[in-house]
C-alpha cells in the first residue's frame, strides 16, 4: 500500500471490515447484474462499476447521512454504499414497483429520498449544475449539509463542468467534486478527451483546493474525503477530488473494447481495489480468513436476498402509467 | 355588508411583474432570484430593478454568463428546499441550458419515482417586435409546451403578469414564465390589491359570438385589436386568452368554439410546429363536427427574424393579418 | 438494351447507413466524420465500426464529450469548406448543442444575407424501444422540423439509410439526420448499387383507398403492419413515409387524403406539439372539405419514458393502437 | 507608453498612421451610430466598442486578409478594421439592401464574405466553436489560415468557452482567441462572473499558450498579436491573448450603468488608446498636429458619406421576406 500512516488514521477493525464489507457488497451486487443482464431480468443500458468501488466506499464513509449525492448512470455502487438498501436497488434495476425509484428509473436512475440519493443522471455533466445548486441552498438555509457529485473523467469536457465549478467557487458552495478518472470515456481515452489529462490541475482555473488520490486505495480515498469534507464543512467553499481509478469491466453491456489492450486491463486488475485491503487487513493482523470467509457468505446471502426480492416485486399497473410526471394536487 | 369599489392603481406590465418578484420574497422567505444581470444592472428589461438593495445579493443573486449552470444549480437549490426563481434574460438564450430543463427539471420526479419534485420558476422574456434581429427575436413559448413535467405560462395582462408568479412559485413542479418583451411598457390599471391568479383556466377576454380567436401574450392586445374592427365591420369575434401554454385548457378552448364554429389561431411561433398547431389538431380531435369552416392560423412566417422594421413586421403576426384570416373564415 | 435486375445483396440498416458513410467519404474529400466515439470505440451503435482504420483519425474524428463545442466546430469547418458529418450520439444529448443548431447553423445564411451557407450534416440516433429510460428515450425529430433553415430527415428503409446521406451532403444547408435507433438491427436486401435518394418528397409504401397512414422512420413498420392486419379485416389503408418532416411534402399527404377522406397520423414523439400536430393542421388548412372524419393521432403518451417494459411498451405507438385508432376513424 | 521597444519593432509613420486612422475610423463612425441611435435611424440594440479600439485595430494589422474572424454583437470596430467598407457596415446599421449582411442583420451581424468576416455573433459564447471549426477547416484543407475568435470576458463563464478552447488544444487547430476583458458584462463586473479573474491563466488548464496584453495600447497589442499569430501560422496550435481593456460607453443604448463609478470610467477615460498613441507619436516626432487635422477631416468624410450612403439605401422589397432561410436549388 502506497498511503503513508497520516492518511489512514484511527484505522480500526470495525471501520476497516467495515469499508472492506462495503466494496465487496458492489462487487458481488454488480456481478449478480451481469448474470442477470444475460439472462435478460436486468435490460437496458447496464454499467458496471467493478475495479471503482474504493471510490464511493471510501467518500462515503467520510460523509454525514444529510449530505446530498448526485452521480451518474454508473451508481449502483455509490448508491448501495449511500445506504440504500440492496433490495431496493435490486428492484429497481428489475423494474419492479418496490424498486427505490419505484421501477420508473432502472440502473441509470436510482433515487432515494431518505439517503438524499438525488440520483443517476445519465446526461454527462448534467448532474454538476444540480450539485451545485444543492450545496447552494443548504448553505443558504444555513443548514451544515454539502453536497457530493461524482462524475467521470469523460464529463470534465463538458461546459456545465467548467459553469460548475466557476459557480460554486464563486459562491463558495459546500460541493465536493469527486472526479473518477477511470481513464475512458466509453472508448475514447483520457489524452484524446483533455488537452491537459492532470484533471485535478484544471480545479485551480476556478481556485477551487484540489488534490489526486489513488482510487484503488480505499483508505487513501476515505483519507482524502474526509480532508476535503472537513474543508468544505468549515465554509471554505467547494473541493475537488481526482480518484485515479479503472473499470475492469466493459463501459457497458455493448462494449467490444476495442479501443484497450488486455494486458492494460490485467495490470490494472493486480491493483483490485477489494483483493489490495483485504491482503492489507490481513498482513497488519486486522483481519483473517475466516473474516473474509464470513463476509462473503453474509454479503452473498444479501445479493441472494435482494434477488429474491426483486423477484417477487410486482409490476407497477399499466394504468399508472402517467403517474410522477406533475405533482399531484394538495399532495406538496 | 358595505361594498367598496377596490383601489385601482396605475402601473405598467414591468412594475406589476417586479410587484409580484417583490411579493414572493416578502412572504416566501425561501425564495431567491437568480440570473444574469439582475441585480447591480437592474435586470436587463429593468425588471428587477431598485430589488438588489431590498433584497441584498443573496437573494437577489447576479450569476455569471452561465445558463445551463444556474438553471441547473436553480433545480438542484429547488431540491434542497428553497423555492428558485430564475432569469433566463431572453428565451433566446434558454436553448443553452434546455438540457436542465428537459432532462432534469422536467424529468427527476417521473425517474425518482415521485420521491423529489422541482418547484423552481424560470422566467424569460420572449417575442420580437424590437428589431433585435435573428438571434434575439425567437418566442419560444410554444415550443417549450412540448415537454412533459413542466408547465408553460403566457402572462399577457396586468394582472397575471403579477399574479401567476405567485401561483407558480408554490406550484411543486417546474413553471417557466414567458414575458413578451412588447408588453413591459404597457401601462394600465389594476386592483391594488391583486394577487395570486389561477393558472388552470383559459380566460374568455372579449365574448363574441361569431368566430373563436385563440392566442397568448403579446398577441393578445393585437387580437383584440383586430376584433374591435371585426366588430365595426358586423363580425363578433369571441377571443380567448389561452394563459397557459401546457397543460392547455381544452375545455374553455372548445366550449367556445362549439359555440362560434369557426377558429383562428394567433401565434408568434413560426408557423410549423409551433403550438397553434397543437391546438387546432384538439379542436379537429374534439369538437370537429362542431367548425364550420376550417381552423386558420396566424403565426410567424418560417424566417429568422430580419433587422429591419419592414421586413420584421411582415414576419411577425398583425392586427391586419388577423383581420384578412377572421374574414376569410366567416366567409365575408 | 438487355434488361437484368438489378442485383441484390443482403444488408441492415446499420450497415446501411455505414454504406453511405463510406461512399460520402470515398467520393468526396472534403467529408470527415466527427462525433463522440465513432472512432475507437466503433460508434456506440457500432454504426462506424472499421471506419477509422479505412479513413484514419483525421477523417474519422473521435470527440471529447463536448457537444455544443464540436457541433460549433462542425458549422465552423462547414463554413470553412468542408463537408462535416457531425455525430451526435443520441438526440438526447442534442440539447446540449441546440444554441449552436438553432443560433448558428439554421441561422447564418440569413443573417450574413445570404453570403455562408452551413453544409453540415448532423446525424443523431433516436427514439425509444430499449427499455433506456427517461433521458435515453427521446424522440425529438419533430420538435427539430419547427426550426427554419434546417432539414429534417426521417430515414425509414434500408435505401434512405444509405441514400439520403449523400443527398444530405451535398445539400448546401443544414441537414439533421435521425435513425431510430430500433431500425438498425433490421435486416433485409437492397441493390446493391443503391445510391443517392432524393429528400424533397414523402412515398407512398402502400397504396390503399379506406383512410392515409401517415407516419415516418421507427413507427413505419408498425404502421405497415397494422395495415396488413387492417387489410385482413375489410379496412385499405394507405401508409405515406414522410421521410422528411422538415421540410413536409404537402402534397403528398394531400393528394393521399383526398382521396381516402380519413386520416390517422403515427408519431413517436409526446403528443402535445408533435410533428403529428403540424400535418393534422396542414390537412385541416389545405383538405379540410375532403375529410369525412376526424385525424387522429397516434402519438407517444405524455410522460417521460418508463424504464419497465410494458409501461415503455404502453408509452409508445403500437400496432394495436393503430388498429384501433384507424378502425374508429373507418367507423368500424 | 508601458510598451517596451522590442514589441514595437519597426513602427514606420505610415504604419502608425494607419493604427492611428483605424481606430479613429472606428471611434468617430461610432459616436455617429450614437447620435443616429437616438434620431431612431439606427434600431435594435446598439454595442459601442469606444475605448476598446486599440484592440480591433492592432489584432487586424498582425493577420493576413484570407484569416478568418468571428465577433460579438459589438462587432463595428472589428468590422470596420477587418477591411469592410464604412459604406456597407453603415448601410447595415440603417437594415438597407446595400448592408454588408443585406441589411438582414442589423448592428449585431455584420458578415462580409470577402473579408472572411463570420458574423457578429449575438449569443455570448456562440461564436467560439465555430471559430475552431473554421481553423480546423483550414488545416484539414492545408491552407494557412487561421481563424480569430473576438469575445469578451463574460463569454469566458461560458460552458462553450471551455469546450472550444479544450478542442482547439487538442485539435491543433490555428485559432487565435482574443479576450476582450473590459472588466464588465453588462453589469457585471468581473469578480463576480469569474472565480478566477486572471483570464489568460485559464488558458493553462488547456496547455494553451497565452498572454495578456495593455488592450489600451495599439502597439502592444499588434505587437502581442503578431507573436500570437506567427506562433499559430507555424502549426504549434491555438494561443490566447487576454486584452485588458474598458468601454467607455454603456453596454448597450438602454443601461443606467448602475454598477461602476463615473471616477472609474474617468480613469480608464485617461487612458484613451487614442489619444494616447497620437500623443506618443507626437512626442517621438512621427506625427504632427496637421497629420492628425487631416486623419481627422478625412475620416469625417468618410463618415458623411457613408450616412449618405445609407440613406440613399433602398429597402429590400417584402416580397422578399422569405429569402435566404434555404439555399436555391443549384445555386451552390
Ligand atoms: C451528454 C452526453 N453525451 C454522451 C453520452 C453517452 N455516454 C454515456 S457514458 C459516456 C462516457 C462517459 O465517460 P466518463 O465521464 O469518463 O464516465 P465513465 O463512464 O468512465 O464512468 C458517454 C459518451 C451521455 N450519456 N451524455
Ligand atoms: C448566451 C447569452 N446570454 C446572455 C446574453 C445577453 N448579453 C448580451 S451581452 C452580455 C454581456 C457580455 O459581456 P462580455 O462577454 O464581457 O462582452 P462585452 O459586452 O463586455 O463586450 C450579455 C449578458 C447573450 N447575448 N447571450
Ligand atoms: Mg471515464
Ligand atoms: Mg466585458
Amino acid at each position: 500500500m502506497s498511503a503513508t500512516p497520516d492518511v489512514k488514521p484511527r484505522l480500526s477493525r470495525e471501520h476497516s471490515l467495515s469499508l472492506l464489507r462495503q466494496m465487496l457488497r458492489i462487487r458481488r451486487f454488480e456481478e449478480k447484474c451481469a448474470e442477470l443482464y444475460t439472462q435478460e431480468k436486468i435490460r437496458g443500458f447496464l454499467h458496471l462499476y467493478i475495479g471503482e468501488e474504493a471510490i464511493a466506499a471510501g467518500v462515503m464513509a467520510a460523509l454525514s447521512p444529510e449530505d446530498a449525492i448526485i452521480a451518474t448512470y454508473r451508481e449502483h455502487g455509490h448508491a448501495l454504499a449511500s445506504g440504500i438498501s440492496m433490495n431496493a436497488v435490486m428492484a429497481e434495476m428489475y423494474g419492479k414497483q418496490e424498486g427505490s425509484s419505484r421501477g420508473r428509473g432502472g440502473s441509470m436512475h436510482i433515487f432515494n429520498a431518505a439517503a438524499r440519493f438525488f440520483g443517476g443522471n445519465a446526461i454527462v455533466g448534467g448532474g454538476l449544475p444540480p450539485a451545485v445548486g444543492l450545496g447552494l441552498g443548504y448553505k443558504m438555509q444555513g443548514l451544515p449539509h454539502l453536497a457530493v457529485c461524482f462524475f467521470g473523467e469523460g464529463a470534465v469536457a463538458e461546459g456545465e463542468f467548467h459553469e460548475s465549478l466557476n459557480l460554486a467557487a464563486l459562491w463558495k458552495a459546500p460541493v465536493l467534486f469527486v472526479c473518477e478518472n477511470n481513464l475512458y470515456a466509453m472508448g475514447t481515452a483520457l489524452q484524446i478527451s483533455e488537452s491537459e489529462t492532470e484533471i485535478h490541475q484544471k480545479a485551480s482555473s476556478y481556485r477551487i483546493k484540489s488534490e489526486s488520490v489513488d482510487g484503488m486505495d480505499v483508505v487513501a480515498v476515505e483519507a482524502a474525503a474526509r480532508r476535503a469534507v472537513a474543508f468544505v464543512r468549515q465554509g471554505q467553499g467547494p473541493y475537488f477530488l481526482e480518484c485515479k481509478t479503472y473499470r475492469f469491466r466493459a463501459h457497458s453491456m455493448f462494449d467490444a473494447q476495442l479501443y484497450r489492450k488486455k494486458e492494460e486491463v490485467e495490470a490494472w486488475k493486480q491493483r483490485d481495489p477489494i483483493k489490495r485491503f483485504g491482503d492489507w487487513l490481513k498482513v497488519i493482523g486486522l483481519a483473517h480468513d475466516r473474516d473474509f470467509q464470513a463476509m462473503e457468505s453474509e454479503v452473498a446471502a444479501e445479493v441472494t436476498a435482494s434477488v429474491a426480492f426483486a423477484e417477487a416485486g410486482t409490476w407497477e399497473p399499466v394504468s399508472d402509467l402517467l403517474r410522477d410526471v406533475y405533482t399531484p394536487k394538495g399532495s406538496a | 355588508m358595505s361594498e367598496r369599489a377596490p383601489e385601482q392603481v396605475a402601473t405598467t406590465y414591468r412594475e406589476a411583474v417586479r410587484a409580484g418578484l417583490r411579493e414572493a420574497l416578502q412572504r416566501e422567505p425561501r425564495a431567491f432570484l437568480m440570473g444574469e444581470d439582475i441585480g447591480r444592472y437592474g435586470g436587463c428589461y429593468a425588471v428587477t430593478k431598485g430589488m438588489l438593495d431590498e433584497f441584498g445579493p443573496e437573494r437577489i443573486r447576479d450569476t455569471p454568463l452561465s445558463e445551463s449552470g444556474f438553471v441547473g444549480a436553480g433545480i438542484g437549490a429547488a431540491m434542497a428546499g428553497m423555492r428558485p426563481i430564475v432569469e433566463v434574460m431572453t428565451c433566446n438564450f434558454s436553448l443553452l441550458c434546455l438540457d436542465q430543463i428537459l432532462n432534469n427539471a422536467a424529468t427527476i420526479r417521473h425517474m425518482s419515482g415521485g420521491q423529489f419534485s422541482v418547484p423552481i420558476v424560470i422566467r424569460m422574456a420572449t417575442g420580437a417586435g424590437r428589431q433585435l434581429a435573428a438571434q434575439h427575436s425567437h418566442s419560444l413559448e410554444g415550443w417549450y409546451a412540448h415537454i412533459p413535467g413542466i408547465r408553460v405560462l403566457a402572462p399577457a395582462t396586468l394582472e397575471d403578469g403579477r399574479g401567476m408568479l405567485w401561483t407558480a412559485m408554490n406550484d411543486p413542479d417546474p413553471v417557466l414564465i414567458f414575458e413578451n418583451i412588447m408588453l413591459y411598457n404597457m401601462g394600465g390599471t389594476i386592483d391594488a390589491a391583486a394577487g395570486a391568479v389561477d393558472i388552470d383556466r383559459a380566460v374568455v377576454r372579449r365574448p363574441g359570438r361569431d368566430v373563436s380567436l385563440l392566442t397568448y401574450g403579446g398577441s393578445l392586445w393585437k387580437t383584440l385589436e383586430a376584433a374591435a374592427t371585426l366588430k365595426e365591420q358586423g363580425i363578433d369575434a369571441e377571443v380567448i386568452d389561452l394563459r397557459t401554454l401546457r397543460p392547455l385548457d381544452d375545455a374553455t378552448i372548445m366550449e367556445s368554439v362549439r359555440k362560434t364554429r369557426r377558429a383562428v389561431i394567433v401565434d408568434e411561433g413560426w408557423r410549423s410546429g409551433s403550438i397553434s398547431a397543437e391546438i387546432a389538431t384538439r379542436i379537429v380531435e374534439q369538437a370537429f363536427w362542431s367548425l364550420d369552416a376550417p381552423i386558420t392560423r396566424v403565426c410567424t412566417e418560417e424566417v429568422p427574424i430580419p433587422y429591419p422594421k419592414h421586413l420584421e413586421d411582415a414576419a411577425l403576426p398583425s392586427r391586419e393579418k388577423i383581420e384578412a384570416a377572421v374574414r376569410k373564415v366567416v366567409g365575408r
